[in-house]
């Protein structure tokens, strides 16, 4: 297969507009949740990754829809590059019935199991070994799943990364652990908080294959992942991807960002936008014009419009809600 | 029917599950060719082989969690926590994470798996390896909690939770593990939910779990002699709890006596008294209630000691004659 | 005296307590230039620096292990738990270390930390991040557990935590740290293990915890209105627990309506009814002890379900109109 | 200093004969614990440490008596090293108040601040972030104390593992993590519960100084803790041992040991027993005949005598001891 833009996975232009138009809808999802939490309009705390866009679609692009995916608190874009329904996606964080989670769960907890959505996680490092455990399954049903398990820098230096990466590593299972280094947790740079350069590094503790990627370019992040996946399903193991990457807005709701320089975000903004790269490289490639192009923009801003609508027209859960699904049948 | 022990009840219960149901597997510390710290899962390996007989690295937290994400994508696991003592490390993924999954996730996801795992004093391995922590998952919603006291109850009630879809946290006893009974042969289920009574009596309903049940039927023994006839009522499932059949029990001897091994302040004896002193229970009591539990300190190693921290026949006899003499 | 909020009581605490005392310092994450979540720390990086306001990776375990082993060797460490849902990583340490060694070791070493965490929900922040799992702790030996309501006793205590010699468990509640309260400056303690009375009343006992003192206090000025006059006590220390304020409190008005936030089911509200159940006060009591506490459900994230999910001021005025309408 | 054996603590002739001197109060001690259980006169259980001699006196004879040390259930070893004493160690496993713990803790948990020994850890991995704060504390106080962290292969795999010594490197603390690989967490070989061949790779992932040596060479032991000890006395940070050695008895009480072969257990027996291989070395060098030789372990026997007579003439607790030292005045 010849693509114009090459590429591992071989996705062709189709898919690679498509891509660029994902990325879109996560960056206008994103400032449209922002939107609401500065008006109050939405309820408690929300974790954007604006600037984080190609880790998560990159990543995401490579899965079949029956393969497993899990989320991090800062999860939106992850979820939507999995496929999850950006409609009830927002009618979760409006606390609606019509949400993911029936307005249960909100932004932190967005989970689609028919879509191979696992679920976000509140917890820091909360995600690793359920993904080791889904991969798991994929093992004992002998199926080709895989499991996609985002994580952040920070997580990296809780106790269930180092457990989940060793279990997963001496069982071959078919994991792929992915880490967006968006440089800090929280406050804490990632630089002071861990001694290694690259977060890849510490997959030799577990005898795995790691690589660092620029997660900010969406084919490197499609190769790394590809490779990655392509192992994992012929029973080969799992990988470790560290994908360098940025958050543009503060952690959630009220960050004052004194932890960072204003030129360190101006640098990741101006030259380092994965959507604008991308833009550039799907015009000089000839995929797509100028116009073409805006239009996806338009067309995501639409999209996001229309999944406003329909969260308003939801409906909040009645009182008898509360003690519903507390346990299964 | 034939005796076996508690130990075997549980093996039986999980090989006979694992024979019929695919999806069902275990995880665990040393559970393979050493057949587990107390020696349940001894022989399995050789049935089910590694792939479902799972030898796990010392990573409660993983193994915990690797069970929460097999279960969403449809395995059953059964995990064994070597020493209760030791959720401590795993309590973010039981917690956190498998409790709540399916409420969070708007019932759209069901998390079937089970926790078996040892608690309690008595084998002299002191403050680290003998707790009686239950009751933290007790507070759980979202969680199922059992302590089964007999060889009987533990298989029909491990039946009923490796088949149930919810998060099941299954709680041995060191001391009931070569207690003997008579089991059938086969699968049976006891229903989770509801209690049983060990002995029917009508002067005080003892309300008692896991080992303490049969210190209970001790003192009943000799409490039988001097004219004290003691009920003796075992929750078997402490969530969801069969609040009928204790307050049923309470209302008919108008006396109550708790007998945990766990701590008694802030354990499950809490709410055992709690949940009676609330309910109509309440208008038929003719004395207080009482708690018998464990002492509030670190299970200390040396042997009498050890014997002090926690509820013996003796106080048991004790608690039930200073009921009866009262008033 | 002047008015500052919960937030800055505890601020001023820390500060003076480092100032007069070499060996007292903060680890935590997010505690330095960010302030910590909650702003707690704000400020405190400029005036102590980042040997001693000590920033730390997101790894429970080690922070609240740490704080143990700079203890054992003679350090006062007091460490920030950034939500306390995540107690369930650092548990290990907290009880099977930090709770245990003194008694362990045979009297030979003390572990004078402080944990300081908050709990609780009304922030919309869900199922990970609201719980109340203070009974946990509770019902560990060895440990000191508190829960200051106002900014006063979040002052005083914390004081008195630091300069204690054992593992002390501080909770507070995201929705008190914005509340104020008339503070004295410079340091003063308030004992721990004594309630507080946070309104004398003849009718009905509300032993009340946490910001439930605060909801009590409004469904006070209602009930009063209606001639209904309850009495508010603060146990403000969970362990040691001042039982006879609680018993005295429920002698007088022979009525007890306790109200936690926590999960009801073997939360610490259920140790207060049995512990009100089996005392002397038993003989005094004119109505069924009355337990209202949280739902026994994860808490859902939309506003309104979110806020079902705990007692209202409106749950508390309608338990008490009920339990003075009865007989 | 010219040693006649050459080490880098410059231990001279003394201090060497005085390290195999208690090499040999170890193993006669575990061999005289195993008897008193085997016969049922010790209550609980134990974990005895028989062939891995080298590694806990090896370690514990580069140490200042003001130096920390963290022991891990398999200990007693470590604390002998470390210079608890035996009297009351060996009252301690009989239960009586002249033990170290005034028969509270047990075998478990033997410790001695006075001499250092911040206790045994009943919990697999607990002792490494005890060790970092008390490294911490070094720190603080500006003293020039190290903390010897000991932990077992199986421990490695826990959670606290890599919290505490990436908080230990990102912080420089003086500590040193010294891992006994006896081959077997209990019966998990470590060769199939990670994928590593040396577990000091695993320093990598925290850019921590890390080495791999023959624990049951009382020099090379020696040689590997006095340089770490120097880094972190210096102020140079952690770092992390491996001592690769074997335990000739089963895991605790009863133990059929079918995880391994008996022809592995021989030839660590025969080939490599720490103690004879030393004892040949010291003839060798001149520095002890074979009649001198003898009369330690002569000595040694007797000194665990004494410790059982001083074990024996102790006192069980008296029942209201159960709730003395619950809380600290
Ligand atoms: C176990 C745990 N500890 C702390 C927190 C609070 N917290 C939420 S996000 C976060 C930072 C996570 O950093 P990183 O993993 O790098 O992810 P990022 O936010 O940068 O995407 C922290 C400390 C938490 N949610 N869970
Ligand atoms: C957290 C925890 N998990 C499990 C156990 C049970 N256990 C005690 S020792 C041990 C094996 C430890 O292996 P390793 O660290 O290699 O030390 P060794 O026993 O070989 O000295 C296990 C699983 C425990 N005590 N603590
Ligand atoms: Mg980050
Ligand atoms: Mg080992």
């Amino acid at each position: 297969m010849s693509e114009r833009i090459p590429n591992k996975a071989h996705l062709d232009d189709a898919a690679l507009i498509e891509a660029f138009s994902k990325m879109w809808i996560i960056r206008q999802f994103e400032e449209k949740v922002d939107y609401f939490f500065a008006k109050g309009m939405i309820h408690g705390t929300t974790h954007l990754c604006v600037g984080e866009e190609a880790a998560a679609v990159g990543s995401g692009a490579v899965l079949r829809k029956s393969d497993w995916m899990a989320a991090t608190h800062r999860g939106h874009g992850q979820t939507i590059a999995k496929g999850t329904d950006i409609n009830k996606m927002m009618a979760e964080l409006f606390g609606k019935t019509s949400g993911t989670n029936k307005g249960k769960g909100g932004s932190m907890h967005i989970a689609e199991i028919e879509t191979g959505n696992l679920g976000a996680n509140g917890v820091v490092g909360g995600g690793y070994p359920i993904a080791v455990g889904a991969a798991l399954t994929a093992r004992l049903k002998k199926t080709d799943q895989v499991c996609l398990c985002h994580a952040g820098d920070g997580s990296t230096n809780e106790g269930s990364f180092h457990e989940s990466l060793n279990m997963a590593s001496i069982w071959n299972l078919p994991v792929i652990f992915f880490i967006e280094n968006n440089q800090y947790g929280m406050s804490g740079p990632i630089k002071e908080m861990a001694k290694v350069k690259d977060l890849s590094i510490r997959g030799v503790s577990y005898g795995m294959p790691s690589i660092t990627i620029d997660g900010n370019n969406l084919i490197e992040v499609i190769n790394a992942t590809y490779d990655a996946v392509e192992r994992a399903r012929k029973g080969e193991g799992p990988t470790l991807i560290e994908a360098k990457t940025y958050r543009w807005k503060g952690h959630s709701k009220s960050d004052a960002k004194k932890y960072r320089t204003r030129e360190e975000e101006e640098m990741w903004r101006s030259q380092r936008d994965p959507i604008a790269n991308f833009r550039k490289q799907l015009i000089e490639a000839g995929i797509l014009t100028d116009a073409q192009a805006d239009e996806i923009q338009v067309k995501a801003t639409q999209a996001i419009e229309a999944a406003v609508a329909f969260a308003e027209a939801g409906e909040k859960p009645t009182a008898d809600q509360l003690f519903v699904d507390v346990y299964a049948d | 029917m034939r005796e076996i022990t508690y130990t075997e009840a549980i093996r039986e219960a999980l090989s006979e599950a694992m024979r019929e149901d695919e999806s069902v597997f275990i995880m665990g510390e040393d559970i393979g060719v050493y057949g587990g710290a107390f020696g349940v899962t001894r022989g399995m390996l050789e049935e089910f082989g590694p792939e479902r007989i799972r030898l796990t690295p010392i990573s409660e937290s993983a193994i915990a969690g690797a069970a929460v994400g097999a279960a969403i994508t449809g395995m059953r696991p059964v995990f064994e926590l070597q020493f209760s003592d030791f959720i401590t490390i795993a309590l973010d993924q039981i917690v956190n994470q498998a409790a709540k999954i399916h409420y969070m996730y708007g019932g759209n996801v069901t998390i079937p798996l089970v926790m078996r795992t040892p608690g309690g004093s008595g084998t002299g391995a002191a403050a680290q390896h003998s707790q009686s922590l239950e009751n933290w998952t007790a507070h759980i919603p979202g969680l199922i909690v059992i302590q089964p006291s007999t060889a009987y109850d533990a298989k029909g009630l491990l039946h009923s939770a490796i088949a149930n879809n919810n998060p099941v946290m299954f709680y041995e006893h060191k001391l009931c593990y070569r207690t003997k009974g008579d089991v059938p042969e086969g699968k049976y289920f006891i229903p989770i939910g509801v209690a049983d009574i060990k002995r029917s009596g009508k002067d005080i309903s003892v309300i008692a779990t896991s080992y303490m049940v049969h210190k209970a039927l001790e003192a009943a023994e000799i409490l039988a002699k001097e004219g004290i006839d003691i009920e003796i009522v075992d929750p078997r499932t402490l969530v969801p709890l069969d609040k009928k059949t204790i307050i049923d029990s309470v209302k008919k001897t108008g006396r109550a006596l708790v007998v945990t091994e766990a701590v008694k302040r802030s354990g499950f004896s809490s709410e055992l008294a709690a949940v009676i002193s609330e309910e109509e229970s309440f208008d038929y009591l003719d004395h207080p209630i009482v708690r018998l539990a464990g002492a509030e300190t670190p299970i200390p190693y040396e042997p009498n000691l050890e014997k002090l921290a926690v509820p013996q026949v003796n106080d048991i006899v004790e608690a039930c004659r200073k009921i009866m003499a009262a008033k």
